[in-house]
């Protein structure tokens, strides 16, 4: 007796699940990281070789279609490999995020299939607990798909408006109600024989929810979203692999429920944020009313003058910020750095934890420019250096380094940890003018005594900085 | 052959304990830089999907169970290359320096 | 009842992964200080096979199993019970300083 | 109808599973450990409990025999509960580690148990796997049984010789061997109906072998071996959970096997030595060879001079070694350390890994003595802080200060991280006398021209300590 493909089946799933388990957990730390995903790779590629051994077992009744099913099956999977594959290397580091979230919502969206193919088994005799398993995986998996389509629109500059109404909140809760509703007709009346065109309903008014629930969301909270709708996918595929008895499926979406609603948690948390703050309230619209005017003024510099200071320096910290990524100014920052460097300077990049809109974003745009991984360092790793920075310059950054985080209990950062810039002895503060950061508010860092501020698009400063520095080199030799 | 897989009730409930437990534990230290990686890392993990896709599309007996089970295993398999991709991209980025340099 | 806990051979493996899992990434991170209490506290979590020998008593059908049955308990009871007792006591001494002064 | 039995015992041992593991969870940070514990006992008390529903799921067979049982069980386990409540509420905090040791032994006598009831069981059919697992559980809780209760005689003093003859290792193979034939006997042979004489010589065999394997082993090296039996209980109760078709104890022991599997490794590592170095070598018996006589002369001082510069330092830090435990001067010490701080001394502990005989065995002690934790300093925190300490002093400590770890790659503790006692202004060393420690190496320190010994056992030393400050007091007011 030969071994039999349902064997092969079943210890490539176990080897599958083991390898992504373990290619995460190797995720999970800098040294690793990159075998991780490799790791992770070799057990989806596994999975996928078996699945096609499923070809040996099919019902009684999948027999007469069994080629063409084959055939489907290598299109789609060749379709959408390649068109991933090619997609997802040819994007920018910058739209990560909607790559990300678009391929989540792919997933989502195969849960939501697979649930479909449920309910349309008329010929199957249906349990209760799988059937339940399989309407909440196709609710959250349609969610996760369409509110995962936004997200990616949104974060593309495709869609602009957020659309906000009274009542608003109310019909989707309506909505949500109806879905539920269709669902547990399908579960508890139809047992999982409802008529197509109820199927259909379902699945359609889940989708509509998540587009209802996803466009009111400002862009600046996406990263949270996405994050969110990855753990809603992950908890679809988990709950789909119930229905199909598939362990692999049960485990590998469970872990990403888990993991990516902590996460989710996390990255709300280092915002100063709750997820269901982000969700449902209209953040950063109604930011600048009720301040206090701030006294002072702020005090021009010349971009050459501060490059300068900063060749003389012993010590400086650079935090930058959203604005970096907007211009796209890292590569350039890393040629004056390295400048600095070869100079004798001492130079660090201080890192806010929610710099930029995503978790991260600063340390894969420096990463990108090349900038060495032990020049970095996270914000409580370096907030006591501060006070012997000889300068701090704050590049596209503002709410980050924004002293009323630690003062003004009415602003809506209060209470987010700050980096400590001026603590330095000089701060540059490179923008482009008087605009105000994500969350909205003013910022008196600007107007402190030992702040400078150096206006200019990030990239155009940096050439700026560059050059001062190096015609300073050129004249000394 | 005894080594089949059997999941009832109880059973289901003790792996998806288990596979949540593990899951938050790995993530509980994550350095923030690798926020992002890792929720890209994560998103490719549940790409997984397509396999259950693959089945549904290999058990399809009618035209509509096999346009969708196409339209499955097509997103499924977006999931997973395009995850794998986009991270693996990603953590490239995070070579300590020593490594640059000697790699230069 | 379907929700009955039904364990072959794949499932068996599944479980065994994830909980040895766990249980490794529960310990990675703990400081050295606390690893005498945790050696204790895991002792006390295997004491459960305490249940596994009540099922051994409860099933017996002859002397010599009622023997093994009730030494079974026996030990596993003490397995149980003195696990918890020492890892309470140990475990109380890691109060941080501000509770200890405001106790006093 | 009403709810099942078994559905009661299967709930409730899913939430013992999960109490568990949270238990452990809470209990692996210092803040939260203390109710770790008590989430875990909820654990244990619902499924004790809960098992006594057993009694309505019986086999017929058992059904005559069931008032008995069911009296035999409720004494065991009273008896065990009792015994075994007491004894731990009574032992001193020093003698611990062999009280785990017992307890840990107990346990894997009773995973041992479940195996010999199903090798009993004549009239069942056994299927392979559960068999095979049977043995194996067997065999490593049997081991674990008796090698732990050799550990507890060691560690409580009731067996001091190690038992050390040539070619032993050859003996204890063989035995293991044999044990193994016995066990694949019962296994493929008899398939699970072998007569109870060869059942019997299987454990008694299996018995042995804990005996042998653990007699050579030095009662220093205990912890980790105690932690290893650990671990091997652990996986014991997971395999004869499989037998028993018992996910509480499948999760249960495989989480503990697993744990302990990494903090033996741990363990180990922080005494820079392997496991299996330790099971299989005799270590510190060839200590004293081959070291080159050290130079200078140990110079002495009063414990009263030196009580009295400390007195008058700013920054002074403790290092603790196995020589307080042996002294029990724990409490003397916090007395004498308040002393310090109440005349505005600084004053912090450093807590080598591996101080004293067991993993925390210091911090356990100063615990005991009411030392608050945050004066409680690792190796990696406090190793730059000697150079600013004006005295460091070494109480009953040896090879966690010996610098011939850093240098001398010849000493068998070389590579081992020791602490940086020789780089503050002032060393002093508390000990009796020329006796060396754990690894029976010279220490270097002890020469130094910044270290002055104060001989003396270190509760006495304590004390003189304590009256000279005192008395100096005195004097001043
Ligand atoms: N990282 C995350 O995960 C995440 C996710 C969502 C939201 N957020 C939020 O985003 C904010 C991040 O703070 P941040 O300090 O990085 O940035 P920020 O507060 O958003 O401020 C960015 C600043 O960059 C300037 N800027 C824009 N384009 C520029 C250009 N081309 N050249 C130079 N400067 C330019 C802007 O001023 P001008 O217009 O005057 O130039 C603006 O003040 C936080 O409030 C955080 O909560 C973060
Ligand atoms: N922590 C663990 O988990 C563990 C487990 C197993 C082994 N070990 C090993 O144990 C060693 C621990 O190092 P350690 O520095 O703590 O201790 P140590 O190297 O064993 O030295 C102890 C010193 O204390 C002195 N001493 C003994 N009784 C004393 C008393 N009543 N009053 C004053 N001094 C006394 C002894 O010298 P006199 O005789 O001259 O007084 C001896 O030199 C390491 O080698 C480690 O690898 C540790």
């Amino acid at each position: 007796m030969s071994v039999q493909p349902q064997f092969i089946i079943d210890a490539s799933y176990l080897s599958a699940a083991f390898l992504f388990i373990y290619g995460l957990k190797r995720m999970s730390s800098p040294v690793t990281a990159r075998s991780g995903i490799v790791v992770a790779g070799v057990g989806m590629l596994v999975a996928t070789l078996a699945s096609f051994l499923y070809y040996f077992g099919v019902s009684e009744a999948a027999e007469p279609h069994l080629g063409t099913n084959l055939v489907l099956a290598v299109v789609a999977l060749s379709l959408g490999t390649v068109w991933a594959w090619w997609s997802g290397k040819r994007v920018a580091m910058t739209a990560m995020p909607q790559m990300v979230a678009l391929y989540n919502g792919m997933g989502g969206g195969a849960a939501a299939a697979i649930a479909a193919v449920e309910f349309l088994r008329t010929d199957a005799v249906h349990e209760t607990v799988p059937l339940v398993l399989a309407v909440l995986g196709a609710v959250i998996g349609s969610i996760s798909l369409s509110g995962s389509l936004i997200a990616w629109a949104k974060l593309d500059g495709r869609i602009n408006k957020t659309w906000r109404y009274s009542g608003q909140q109310l019909i989707n809760g309506a909505l949500f109600v109806v879905t539920l509703a269709l669902g547990a007709y399908i579960v508890f009346v139809a047992h999982g024989h409802a008529p197509v065109g109820l199927v259909a309903a379902f699945f359609i008014a889940a989708l509509i929810f998540g587009v209802l629930m996803t466009m009111p969301i400002g862009g600046a909270d996406m990263p949270v979203v996405i994050s969110l709708y990855n753990a809603f996918t992950g908890l679809a595929v988990g709950f789909e692999g119930y229905v199909l008895q598939n362990p692999a499926l049960m485990i590998a979406g469970m872990v990403v429920g888990s993991a990516g609603t902590l996460l989710t948690l996390l990255m709300a948390k280092a915002m100063n944020r709750s997820v269901s703050n982000v969700i449902f309230s209209n953040f950063g619209a109604s930011g600048d009313e009720a301040q206090g005017e701030i006294k002072g003024s702020q005090k021009p510099a010349e971009a050459s003058d501060a490059a300068i200071q900063m060749r003389y320096a012993n010590k400086v910290i650079i935090a930058p910020g959203y604005g970096l990524a907007v211009a796209q100014a890292q590569h350039k920052l890393y040629e004056f750095v390295k400048l600095l460097v070869d100079a004798g300077v001492e130079v660090k990049f201080a890192i806010h934890p929610v710099a930029g809109r995503m978790p991260g974003h600063m340390n894969v745009l420096l990463a990108e420019a090349g900038v060495p991984y032990d020049m970095i360092f996270d914000l409580e790793d370096i907030n006591d250096e501060f006070k012997e920075a000889d300068v701090a310059i704050v590049i596209g950054a503002n709410d980050t380094v924004n002293p009323a985080a630690r003062t003004n209990k009415s602003s809506p950062i209060y209470g987010m940890p700050i980096l400590n810039v001026d603590q330095a002895k000089q701060v540059y503060v490179v923008k482009r003018g008087q605009g105000k950061g994500y969350s909205g508010v003013e910022n008196e860092l600007f107007f402190a005594d030992n702040t400078n501020m150096v206006y200019g698009d990030a990239q155009k400063v940096m050439v700026a900085m560059i050059q001062a520095v190096k015609s300073l080199e050129g004249g000394a030799h | 052959m005894d080594l089949n897989t059997t999941l009832t009730g109880f059973v289901a409930l003790y792996i998806f304990m288990l596979a949540a437990f593990t899951g938050y534990e790995i993530i509980a230290r994550v350095p923030a830089i690798l926020h992002t990686p890792l929720m890209s890392g994560s998103n490719f993990v549940h790409g997984i999907v397509v396999v259950g896709a693959m089945f549904a599309l290999l058990n399809a007996t009618s035209t509509v169970e096999q346009v969708i089970g196409f339209v499955g295993v097509l997103l499924g398999a977006g999931n997973a290359a395009g995850g794998y991709v986009v991270t693996e991209r990603m953590l490239e980025m995070f070579k300590p320096s020593s490594k640059r340099e000697g790699g230069k």
